[in-house]
């Protein structure tokens, strides 16, 4: 589990470097970066190749065919089965994360079409909670699933996770085991997984689902391991080498399909989707991505202490 | 009930001290605060807090699973290897006869002193011990045996090698496999259930947990790290997780709590045994004559009902798919 | 023929020198000597003897796996790793679309330079080659997808690492789950195939060869070494092997030979390769409708009548078992 | 493939060392051993613990019980089908590994019991051309297979091989595909197939049905490994570690369940029978094993060269 509650220090880099203004300053290279050229760029570094988070609404904005997505179960809602406290209630953190990233959980589920290949996606939203899997994302995946077996569509899922959410204790737990069992029943009926592991793949999440996938794919640099960084060093008491759980390390030991640049992962996977089976939407096969509007920054900024 | 504990016991040892330094007779005293200490202890080993749990959990005198294995089985066959890279000796695997027909034993290996703790890892095994694992349970698959695992892990080992061979891919792939394997899988929690090293093995048709173990999602100590900077405050962590079996019986994900002898398991190693043997064999039996299809079946309904999610104004969990949705 | 040929080419010198050297105007004999040479060569190009067809198997400029891919697929996925080690260069594995459907397509991977060579281990996979394969041929099966095997290789590497990590058992493994995946597998020998290494991902239901490919136990050399201590004896040990397409079309294991452009392979890469596309089109067409029971029994049938064995005063091979026997 | 052509060193040594005397020097630590005493301790050094290699029928009457074993298939012989000459032709080698061995082929077959439990069991013989996987051996491991799966009985197949039989050809490398599609019924039907690997397995039979099993044992310092420890050295251009390829070796790198001294094989064996579902013959279930006479020295000698 990776301590999202604790300021992220590239993200606490990232929001200090990104005011309101024109230019942004790039949390790997340091170069400073004109806004609008970043957001064309969909928000890599031009100077460095460095992959900003994406909120999951960009995230699926990006991939998808315009006017292809339809949302689903976006009315569950967190109980607070445990009574749980720390400072604030649990219920006061959900309502402070859904304030201040739009979104009702940490994970957008629903339908869509990528150059016209049908697909059920998920993509999960770090702002909310680190994009922590707790009863409602559990159950999103799990529906999800269901759904993709009901239409023979593959499943598609962006993760983006520290893994578990403890303020649900060992039910959060257990939403590794249910969406395993869900996820156990598409490749018995071969139906495709596709996940997509962003920065940060890390905890329950990256040990359930996110290596389930038929396919593997992840984002440039992305950070991917079952124990943070902070935590193996405790263990081992040294330093990681530089480069140590990033996607291209992962690729290189074998437990990746591909790292795709965010540049192509559109086409990726289109091609991933023909690949495994998707059926066409004909009126969407010619489809132009949906494209975003304005930057939303959400993503990138730590949630508070 | 502890200070409580604490402050007789003071009492105890300032009157011991009292009768032997002044010459006074204080024995009858002295012994009615025993008899009320002893009381204390016994009502703190009959309902421990949380926190307590974890240290009778955690005990280094707990039965280790050699002992379970030993009281389940009429003979026992121990595999070792993943057939890729290693053999895992923080996970125990093999094959055994329960009841005159075989099983696959799979379980986490902690230690009898510090030695035996070193060389299997505390119990905490790397992507090796869960491929291990995996095979042994394929195997019992193929042979038509049942599966028992044996849970007791502070959690997967958060090493380096660990990573570079793909932990979470491990944990995953037992997971995932777990769900699809057409024998029954009864798991008990003995000890320790760590977050993900210790679901790596446990998901099952029937979940049974021994009185004082637990079943988090992470530490009381990382917890208490997170939440407040403070891994002193673990005690407070422990109680707010609802680790323990009564807790996790309520959420409804434990099928049934084996009870432990007074003052915990270490005390009586071969009662605290038997108990989890007997109720291991009752488990295997209800399985045996179940259909495969049905099996899997109620296996997806087990775990697709877990959790607490409110949909609308409704409190649900593991409900079907709705059928429409909004476009954005 | 290759005697002959050496022999005229001399001659041709020969005269050719004297032309120079002596001024006489022999233009016309070296025209007809010429023609003649040429005419061996034709002869040589198109029955090569086994030791010749060795060469262009492993000729440097025969088309690599890439190359087939590009004319079988209209758009390919590579896939890597083998999700718990590492991902082998020297096998390539992926998805690719033939025909508007899915196949998967795993071959081993040959460079085209001594720097793509040293990089893909010359086409010898590690154990982490046979496990992505059979990872991906896995993929192919639950996905309702028919299998592609390019084969070309010296052999599995035989490595102090590759040895560590279980060749044996990958390739062991690799041949028992090919036996058993519920989908078509049609295999192309296009070079060289190396015994074991070769093997690995070479069970299947239509073996295709192409026409100067090799298919042996050993290498002539190696062959060649046991046999005589003497490893340039190579070329013996080639034509005793009986290693080459039409050798083994007699012994019923070559399902189908895919004529080369004359010469060999690399001199038409092209061509070369657009056969090969074309017949695994048509078998994988043919194996399309095939119910997967009855795929998986003629497989077994397939392999169990290879070999030649003698039963009291019968020649049998893959015959049924006997009823009886004898005790010792 | 092992070149068991060439004189192996050991079994050189070894027959240098036991003449017809009543002491044998160990190959090993070289200690002198009374030639009975090595014989009751079946053939492992007293001092050292070495495991000289044994026949295969001396094998089998280390592990089964006494009368219990019907031979299968004793007349199978192999053909000619290349034309195999080197320096003699290979029905000439043939017919000179029978005299030598006493046995058809390279392996011997039938049905047995262990303490009463049922197995089809094979028996393979080093000292046969190496142990060589040609037709025959394909052949009668592929009905064993087959008579294993009609029974329901475990396979248990005693292995001691080179490799592939050269002087068959390819014939003899697609003999590890044909006993694997036989092997692999066994896996669909759940009968175990249970391997005990003995020195040396190497090449293509370690490359098939040895690593098949479901249960993989080993005798103590058995040489296993797909290529020969010559070759591995010519490619890494150093010599191998001591230990390299030895069982412990692999027990240690995960690919063996045990390490088992030839003084608890049958018990081991037995173990294993029942844990794996083999049905017990009543009139068996107290027999003793069957032992063995005088001294088969056929394994431990050099085949000529
Ligand atoms: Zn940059
Ligand atoms: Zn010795």
């Amino acid at each position: 589990m990776l301590d999202w509650l604790a300021r992220p220090k590239r993200a606490a880099a990232a929001r200090r470097d990104i005011p309101a203004g024109l230019w942004v300053k790039c949390p790997r290279c340091a170069n400073l970066v004109y806004r609008k050229e970043l957001e064309r760029g969909l928000r890599v570094c031009p100077r460095c190749g460095f992959h900003r988070r994406l909120s999951a609404a960009d995230r699926l904005a990006l991939v998808l065919d315009r006017g292809s997505f339809v949302e689903t179960d976006a009315d569950l809602e967190p109980e607070d089965p445990l009574g749980f406290v720390d400072e604030r209630t649990y219920p006061e953190r959900v309502a402070e994360y859904r304030r201040r990233t739009g979104q009702s959980e940490a994970i957008i589920t629903g339908t869509g079409t990528v150059e016209g290949a049908r697909a059920v996606v998920g993509a999960m939203e770090f702002g909310f909670m680190g994009g922590s899997l707790g009863s409602v994302v559990g159950e999103k995946i799990s529906r999800s699933a269901d759904r993709a077996l009901e239409h023979r569509w593959p499943l598609v899922l962006f993760v983006a996770s520290g893994g578990a959410r403890m303020q649900e204790g060992t039910l959060s737990l257990l939403q590794m085991a249910k969406t395993s069992v869900a996820v156990a029943r598409l490749a018995d009926a071969g139906v495709a997984l596709i996940t997509v592991l962003c920065d940060p793949t890390t905890g329950g999440v990256a040990a359930s689902f996110a290596f389930q996938g038929d396919i593997i794919i992840a984002e440039p640099g992305a950070l991917i391991g079952f124990a943070g960084p902070r935590v193996i060093e405790q263990t081992i008491r040294q330093k990681l080498p530089d480069g140590f759980q990033t996607a291209e390390f992962l690729l290189q030991h074998g437990f990746l399909d591909a790292v795709v640049p965010r540049a192509e992962l559109r086409a990726a996977l289109a091609r991933i989707l023909r690949l495994t089976n998707a059926p066409v939407d004909p009126q969407m096969a010619g489809a132009a991505a949906q494209g975003w509007g304005e930057p939303a920054d959400a993503a990138d900024e730590p949630p508070p202490a | 009930m502890d200070r409580d504990l604490a402050e007789v016991e003071r009492e105890i040892a300032d009157l011991r001290r009292i009768t032997t330094t002044q010459q006074m007779n204080l024995g009858e005293q002295i012994a009615a605060l025993e008899a009320r200490a002893e009381r204390l202890r016994e009502e703190i080993a009959r309902h421990p807090t949380a926190w307590q749990r974890v240290q009778l959990a955690r005990h280094a005198e707990r039965p280790r699973i050699g002992d379970y294995i030993a009281a389940l089985t009429s003979e026992f066959l121990e595999l070792h290897g993943d057939r890729a890279f290693g053999d895992d000796p923080a996970m125990v695997a093999g094959l055994g006869m329960i009841d005159g027909r075989p099983a696959a034993i799979v379980g986490h290996a902690k230690g009898r002193d510090t030695r035996e703790n070193i060389a299997r890892r505390f119990g905490m095994p790397n992507p090796e011990g869960y491929r291990k694992a995996l095979r042994v349970m394929t195997l019992a698959e193929r042979l038509h045996a049942p599966i028992v695992t044996l849970i007791d892990t502070a959690g997967a080992f958060p090493g380096k090698e660990a990573e570079e061979r793909g932990q979470s891919e491990a944990i995953a792939r037992s997971l995932l496999e777990m769900a699809r394997l057409r024998t029954p899988i009864v798991a008990v929690i003995t000890g320790e259930g760590g977050s993900g090293g210790a679901l790596g093995i446990g998901l099952c048709d029937v979940l049974l947990m021994v009185e004082h173990a637990v079943y988090s999602v992470i530490s009381p100590e990382g917890c208490a790290a997170i939440l407040w900077r403070d891994g002193s405050r673990a005690p407070e962590a422990a109680e707010a997780l609802r680790l323990t079996a009564h807790d996790l019986a309520t959420f409804g994900i434990v099928d049934e709590i084996i009870p432990e002898p007074p003052g915990g398991a270490h005390r009586h190693r071969d009662d605290a045994v038997a108990a989890v043997a007997e109720s291991v064999r009752r488990h295997l039996a209800a399985c045996a004559g179940r259909p495969k299809e049905s099996l899997i079946a109620a296996r997806y309904e087990k775990y697709r009902r877990i959790g607490r999610v409110r949909e609308g104004s409704a409190v649900v969990a593991g409900t079907t798919p709705t059928a429409g949705g909004q476009a954005v």
